[in-house]
């Protein structure tokens, strides 16, 4: 693939997206492109149709119409674990992680799934890639807690594993589901900080939803703003951050 | 829109037993395998020690490899009220197997067996992967009752409620009478107990293993790491029902008869109750399980026999009560492997 | 050989599940019996031991335990159910312990294999179902249509083998028009009780036992079924004291042998009179036929012992001069006398008779008692019994040697 | 098949379901509450069919008329929900609802047990069979064919009342709502006030009473003896799993399906009849997978 | 109002919360802050009863530790958890209505608290007939903080309340929630929150949590770090 192409594809793009849950329009008419490389933050008020948006994008719920194009090929109808194989990992607003396991385990699990060993007899204990995985709870300010069952962990130190499960899987694109909430004030730019510049590092584009203002300012290329299922505005962070009716809607007098 | 299976949605997931080979790779040799060793070197002296026990150790452990494929379901955090059903096909395959072709080999009458159990594991765990909890049990109660009414019904094919009397196959081409005959078996079955049950230890400890018992916390990340929960659970059902199968060759064999009572839901539920008894989710407890469980049924029944059942029942309650890790649990706690306390929760 | 302190017996009886309607008051009868002969003095001056060990705990559990009292015993009594006596009579035999088969009914056992060590001290399926059939060809010659409700099991479906077979080669112009298999233990007739009355079939059968039987004559009295047919119930002899009222005059009841307690050859008898009175004081029942069955198991055990002491002059037998004595053994219970055939299958009389209810007890009792022969009731030895009946015909019938009482 | 046929099968199908469907209420009711699958439900079943037949026999022998025998049903019913139901929620269950659930699960099979060889030491082997209540209310003849009163009329109202007073009382009931509050989230339940003990004693006594309510009512019509209640649970359990899990209607659906299946199955295929609950249970669960009235769950991403 | 008398907490062998000594007394606003895994929902829980402590939690003259937790709500205590723990099975309403319903209260007083409800949060009005199972991960927390409401007359414990929430509605829900307490003298507010500046002009007293242990603080705790 020439750098030509890659610049012309999108990495991720969607097409008149609509959904509808009852009387709730969760996704009207969305369609975003998404370029590789960069990161985008969605912010929106609550029940704007951010995670109905990650939830399409990623086959968990199927748009009532529109399409989903990854790397220029339509994944609308593919089931959530073909598009992650093809590519695509998620964190979640609500951390979903195998919870009888340790945090460690989380991570050297979604590995083996990603590499697909298969070997009945070799212990998970011993894959290569733990050191690999190590490290990536060290990024995420956990390895203190490797070992703990996540059953055990505080609801931000799952957050911040959740996010490194996601990790594990080395995607080209990866959405996070607000990433910050839950965690510490005093951790969290310190982890996005590194999680950013690792990001930037392997080449993944990220997209996240966020409502942390001073996050999305300092981490993120793009801002798009949902509002009652639609993309109501797009642009850099500072062009968005001073809109008015975000200010209104979204960030709120006080702060700005 | 996808919809998610029933049973990830207990509102806080509480860790049971273990679920994991957490053994840190330290020098020195662990008691647990060191019991483990002793343990089967006490099997393999009971033909001369105590014969009069050989039979009844040999049964058990045939149905200690069920309960071991019982309990590699249970790790995925299901419960089956009908694995009787490949303990039953398995030990079925033998019978019809020898009753076509007498003097069959004791090797040729077990890969048979095993082999049915996985077809047909297969052929079953293609349904009933899709569901999970308790429609997952009941759906295989369902199949297994299915397969009893069959027995029952083509009673010119199967014998009905007499079963098929099994003849004693050939060892290596050789007849043998019942006492060196039932010799082999019982090394047979510790042979492969240690062997599968090595190999189901080994299986749980790596990533296939792991990934399997995912299903117990959550499929949807599992979903998100590019797997489909069904296929993850179907490769270790079918794993489970040959399991079942070889205990149920193996059972058929000692017995010399197989009956539809191999696959009645009793049996599948005693499955499920020795699984727990030796430590739900323990390899070894398995066998442990099934041993105690049967000795403790022979004297309660030889002994009191108007109420075995009621003995039986409160020595499970207080198990469960007093000692919810099963007997395992309580072998670990003697030996000071004692799960650290933070694992057993609220 | 020396006389041993004690003569260990092992018997397997039902102790748990539904078959222990037969199996616990066979334990009960046996342990009356084993007292009273023990305190006669025993045999040959040896007490008689029983242990007992219980069929409803499964499999796995029946087999070690018949191992392991085996071990110990002199002489095994295995068992009610015909699938453990399938697992247990070639275990007897390669374990050589004398095994009396006591109660089961398949006829397969003989017929597919030789034994030694095994010998049935009662009649078998065959014999009870043909008894059955003949009597009612005697007793109600012209009807026309038969339906069938079997227990969904072995029994049930290997009975109903047995008596339509032998319907068709003596009466083809019967028409069979229902066959219900409702499942093993069904609390509920009714739908099959509807179809029945909608079909009006001059003869029901149902050789069902227990509870089931008791359900299915309770729905069917209530419903009026048992006006309008006439009931075959060959194992009927079982249920009568529990029925009370609800088995009307004229159906047809058996007894697998001629077991009864109020036998026509037997019951003035002051030995039977003891033993059926004696019963009744121990259990609040009437002694029903595998109470009876147990007597015969150990009678013959009995007289086999008995035989072998007197015929070799010692004191007591080794076994190979016990297992001699079984051959062609003759003994008598409570009932008629049995003797064992050269295939160690025991021959017995059959007793049919038809229900009435005099008022005499609270249940129906039997009239029009027909005892039949057990000798032309069973194949020749060596014959299957499904070969065997379809080589008859009608004339065979008139061939069945038969005695009839009143009452 | 003719017309007159037909009516007869269906009506043989009602009043079967009629009796497997209250038997199913109690059941369905513990496990929608409490997710116990409680297999001491065929002994409460059982022991409230002898108690009912003790107890009939009892007042028959002391001269009073037969049609006492119903409220001495419920007599037996409130006893065995009372003595038995309670003491096992209290005593046992209690103590390991924080426990995985197959744990609770092998709690009421251990009861099971027991309770069958208490059933036996208490009543012997011998079936019982005390019909009196049911020959009380005499019989009707439908096209030619007999039925009782009780089979064929009270049996399917008295199911019907059940369940829509059970329905009733859980939807539009403050208890019933708190009920089913705890159902869903029994620590949630807790914080905002809900006493979750006292809702799952209740939950169970309930289940308890009309399991035993179920076997007094089948008392009439059926011989009680050993294991009875082994294989109405079976039955239960499937029309419970066909039904969605803690589905009243559902279960009364399920329970009529499998009633009809197996009384349609007498009159034109008799051999499967014993296969119906279970081929009714796969084909419903291959069409919906959360059983007939089962929903998808909520979300959770 | 609330006092703590050395109280301990461990969950299994790990010892969570340490030596807690202190009261808080009617009418104050607490802010609990602390690193993630410090403790805090931890100690919301303990008070609630869902975590075994040692040592004595009075609440008035009550001895909260020994009454079980049922009974705690009925004081006057409400709970949102982090966790939103909605009940899917009821509407939004009705899950907000269920607090007043497993107290027995009268159908006036229900009406004047599900108003009060509705005036701090008032998309909730909005949302009121919609399935809780279906709400998104932040109007669940405006769930679960009406639920609170409605049963929190004395003391209401809030385990991060704004997390996931617009910063816009954070804003107006703290906002609200400070008139409450300045309407209302005798509420006792426990807020626990992982960014402070939400808080500011709001809690009168700061409490900051760190493995366990608690110490009076201020709420700029992460200047010092940064
Ligand atoms: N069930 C449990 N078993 C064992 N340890 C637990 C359990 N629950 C919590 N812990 C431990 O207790 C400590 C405090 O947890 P808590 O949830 O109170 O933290 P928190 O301050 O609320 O964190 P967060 O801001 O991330 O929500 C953590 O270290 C956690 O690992
Ligand atoms: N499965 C569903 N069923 C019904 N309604 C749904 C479903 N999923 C989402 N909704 C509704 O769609 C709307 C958008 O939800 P979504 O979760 O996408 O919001 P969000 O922007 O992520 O909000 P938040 O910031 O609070 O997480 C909400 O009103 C929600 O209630
Ligand atoms: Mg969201
Ligand atoms: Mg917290």
């Amino acid at each position: 693939m020439t750098a030509s192409q890659t610049a012309a594809v999108p990495l991720l793009e969607t097409r008149n997206l609509t959904i509808k849950f009852g009387g709730i329009t969760a996704a009207d008419d969305v369609s975003m492109t998404i370029e590789a490389g960069r990161n985008l933050a969605i912010i929106g008020p609550n029940g704007a149709g951010k995670t109905t948006f990650l939830n399409i994008c990623t086959g968990w719920i199927k748009p009532k119409s529109g399409q989903v194009l990854f790397e220029g090929r339509d994944i609308t109808p593919l089931p959530p674990r073909k598009i992650v194989a093809r590519g695509v990992a998620r964190a979640f607003q609500i951390p979903q992680l195998f919870t009888e396991h340790t945090a460690l385990e989380n991570l050297l699990i979604a590995v083996s799934a990603r590499e697909g060993l298969r070997n009945p007899l070799r212990p998970m204990h011993r894959i290569r890639q733990r050191d690999e995985m190590m490290a990536l709870l060290e990024m995420v300010n956990c390895a203190d807690v490797a070992d703990r069952l996540v059953v055990e962990l505080s609801e931000g130190q799952r957050k911040l594993i959740d996010i490194a499960v996601a990790l594990a899987l080395k995607p080209r694109l990866l959405l996070m589901d607000e990433p910050t909430s839950g965690v510490a004030s005093s951790q969290k730019h310190e982890v996005m900080e590194i999680l950013i510049a690792a990001l930037a590092k392997a080449r993944v584009t990220s997209v996240f939803v966020e409502h942390d203002m001073g996050i999305v300012s300092r981490h993120a290329d793009e801002v798009a703003v949902w509002n009652t299922g639609r993309v109501q505005l797009r642009g850099t962070p500072a062009q968005i951050l001073a809109h008015p009716d975000v200010i209104r809607d979204v960030i709120g007098e006080e702060i700005a | 829109m996808t919809v998610r299976s029933p049973d990830t949605t207990a509102p806080h997931p509480v860790a049971s037993h273990p679920p994991t080979s957490r053994t840190p790779a330290s020098g020195r040799v662990p008691a647990r395998h060191v019991l483990t060793a002793l343990g089967i070197l006490a099997l393999i002296a009971v033909p001369f020690v105590v014969p009069q026990l050989q039979l009844l150790i040999n049964l058990a452990l045939a149905k200690g490899l069920a309960v071991l494929g019982v309990t590699v379901i249970l790790r995925a955090g299901q419960v089956s009220f009908g694995h009787a059903l490949f303990f039953g096909i398995s030990a079925y395959a033998g019978a019809f197997l020898i009753s076509a072709w007498p003097g069959a080999d004791l090797i040729v009458v077990l890969i048979a067996g095993a082999l049915g159990a996985a077809v047909s594991g297969l052929l079953v765990g293609l349904f009933v992967v899709r569901y999970r909890g308790i429609f997952f049990g009941m759906l295989n109660l369902a199949f297994s009752m299915i397969f009893w009414s069959i027995l029952e019904k083509f009673y010119h094919y199967t014998g009905g409620a007499d079963g098929i009397r099994l003849t004693r196959p050939t060892v290596l081409g050789h007849e043998l009478g019942r006492a060196d005959f039932e010799l082999i078996l019982f090394y047979l079955a510790i042979a492969l107990m240690v062997g599968l049950g090595w190999f189901t230890l080994r299986w749980l400890a790596s990533p296939a293993g792991q990934l399997f018992q995912t299903l117990k916390t959550n499929e949807t990340r599992l979903e998100y790491l590019g797997l489909s929960p069904r296929r993850v659970l179907l490769s270790g059902y079918v794993l489970s029902a040959v399991l079942c199968g070889v205990g149920g060759s193996l059972m058929g064999m000692t017995q010399g008869v197989v009956t539809p009572e191999y696959v009645w839901w009793v049996r599948s539920a005693e499955m499920v109750f020795i699984a727990v008894l030796g430590g739900a989710g323990s390899v070894r407890g398995a066998f442990v399980g099934a041993l105690v469980y049967e000795i403790v049924r022979i004297y309660a029944s030889a002994f009191a026999a108007d109420i075995w059942q009621l003995l039986l029942g409160v020595f499970l309650l207080v198990i469960i009560l007093f000692a919810p890790g099963g007997i395992m649990g309580i072998l670990d706690g003697l030996t000071g492997r004692a799960r650290p306390a933070g694992k057993v929760l609220k | 050989q020396d006389k041993p302190e004690a003569l260990q017996v092992g018997m397997t009886t039902f102790l748990t599940g539904s078959a222990s309607v037969f199996g616990v008051p066979a334990r009960d009868a046996m342990d009356m019996m084993v007292a009273e002969l023990n305190e006669a003095g025993g045999i040959n001056g040896v007490p008689v031991r029983m242990t007992y060990i219980d069929e409803g705990a499964g499999a796995e559990a029946l087999t070690s335990e018949f191992r392991r009292v085996a071990g110990q015993a002199e002489v095994m009594m295995a068992g009610i159910s015909s699938g453990n006596c399938q697992t247990l009579a070639p275990l007897a035999e390669d374990l050589q312990v004398p095994n009396l088969m006591w109660d089961c009914g398949t006829q397969r056992i003989f017929e597919e294999a030789e034994y030694d060590y095994v010998f049935r001290t009662q009649a078998n399926a065959t014999a009870e179902m043909m008894a059955a059939v003949v009597y009612l060809l005697q007793t109600k010659p012209d009807f026309q249509t038969i339906a069938v409700v079997n227990q969904d099991y072995a029994w049930g479906r290997d009975s109903w083998d047995i008596f339509s077979n032998a319907l068709r080669v003596m009466k083809p112009d019967v028409e069979i028009v229902g066959e219900f298999f409702p499942k093993f233990g069904a609390p509920d007739f009714s739908a099959e009780i509807s179809r029945l009355q909608a079909l009006q079939p001059d003869v029901i059968l149902s050789t069902s036992w227990g509870g089931d039987l008791d359900t299915f004559v309770q729905q069917a009295f209530q419903r009026g079924l048992m006006n309008s047919s006439t009931f075959v119930l060959p194992l009927a002899e079982s249920s009568l004291q529990r029925l009370g009222s609800s088995l009307p005059a004229g159906h047809i009841v058996g007894a697998r042998g001629d077991h009864y307690f109020l036998h026509p050859e037997r019951r003035d008898d002051a030995d039977f009179q003891a033993f059926v009175t004696g019963f009744q004081e121990k259990t609040g029942s009437i002694p029903i036929y595998s109470v009876f069955h147990a007597a015969q198991a150990l009678e013959a055990m009995k007289a086999a012992y008995e035989k072998a002491i007197a015929d070799n002059g010692v004191d007591w037998p080794t076994e190979d001069q016990l297992l001699a004595a079984f051959e062609g053994l003759e003994f008598q219970a409570f009932g008629r006398p049995i003797t064992l055939r050269e295939d160690n299958q025991g021959v017995e009389a059959q007793l049919m008779g038809t229900s009435v209810q005099t008022g005499d007890y609270p249940f129906a009792t039997l009239e029009n008692i027909v005892i039949y022969d057990g000798a032309q009731l069973l194949p020749p030895v060596g014959e299957v019994s499904l070969e065997w009946i379809g080589g008859l015909d009608a004339s065979y019938l008139d061939g069945v040697q038969s005695d009839s009482f009143e009452n | 098949m003719n017309l007159t046929l037909f009516l007869l099968a269906l009506f043989d199908g009602i009043s079967y379901a009629a009796l497997i469907f209250i038997v199913a209420l109690g059941l369905t009711l513990i496990f929608g509450v409490m997710r116990i699958l409680n297999v001491a439900h065929g002994s409460l079943y059982a022991i409230g069919a002898y108690a009912t037949a003790s107890l009939t026999g009892w007042m028959l022998s002391l001269g009073f008329a037969p049609v006492l025998a119903f409220p001495l049903m419920l007599v037996s019913a409130i006893l065995v929900g009372v003595l038995l139901g309670g003491p096992i929620e209290w005593l046992l269950l209690r103590r390991i609802y924080h426990k995985p659930e197959v744990l609770q699960l092998l709690v009421t099979f251990a009861v099971f047990m027991i309770l069958e060889d208490v059933q036996r030491l208490v009543w012997g082997t011998q079936p019982y069979f005390q019909a009196s209540a049911l020959q009380a209310l005499g019989n009707v003849t439908v096209l030619g064919v007999t039925y009782t009163v009780y089979q064929l009329i009270l049996l399917p109202v008295l199911a019907l009342v059940l369940l829509l007073g059970l329905r009733v009382f859980l939807r539009h009931t403050i208890i019933g709502k708190l009920i089913l509050a705890t159902t869903e989230d029994r620590e949630a339940a807790q914080s905002i006030g809900i006493d979750a003990d006292r809702v799952f004693l209740f939950t169970f006594i309930v289940g308890a009473v009309l399991a035993g309510l179920g076997g007094a009512l089948a008392s009439p019509t059926t011989s009680i003896l050993p294991g009875m209640g082994a294989d109405m649970i079976v039955l239960s359990f499937a029309v419970i799993a066909t039904a969605g899990l803690g589905q009243i209607e559902g279960a009364a659906v399920a329970a009529l399906m499998i009633g009809l299946g197996r009384s349609f199955a007498v009159y034109l295929w008799p051999e499967v009849a014993v296969l119906v609950p279970y081929l009714i249970m796969v084909l419903v669960l291959l069409v919906r997978p959360e059983g007939l009235f089962g929903s998808p769950v909520a979300r959770k991403i | 109002m609330l006092e703590f008398r050395n109280v301990q907490a461990s969950i299994g062998i790990i010892q969570i919360l340490r030596h807690l000594d202190f009261r808080i007394a009617p009418s104050e606003t607490l802010a609990l802050i602390g690193r993630n895994g410090a403790g805090k929902t931890t100690f919301l829980r303990s008070i609630m009863g869902f975590t075994r402590v040692e040592g004595e939690i009075h609440f008035g003259d009550i001895r909260l530790d020994r009454l079980p937790p049922p009974k705690r709500p009925g004081l006057g205590i409400g709970y949102s958890p982090e966790d939103r723990r909605l009940f899917s099975a009821f509407t939004v309403e009705e899950n907000i209505l269920l607090p007043a319903q497993a107290a027995r209260l009268s159908g006036a007083e229900t009406r004047k608290r599900l108003d009060r409800v509705y005036d701090i949060l008032p998309e909730l009005r909005e949302m009121a007939g919609r399935p809780a199972g279906n709400v998104s991960g932040g109007q669940g927390k405006m769930v679960a903080l009406g639920r609170a409401l409605m049963s929190g007359t004395r003391l209401v414990m809030l385990d991060e309340p704004f997390q996931g929430l617009a910063p816009a509605l954070a804003q107006r829900y703290a906002a609200a929630l400070r008139a409450l307490r300045d309407a209302d003298r005798t509420i006792t507010l426990i807020i626990t929150e992982s960014n402070p500046s939400l808080l500011r002009g709001f809690a009168n007293r700061t409490l900051v949590i760190e493995r366990g242990e608690i110490t009076e603080g201020s709420l700029e705790p992460e200047r010092a770090h940064a």
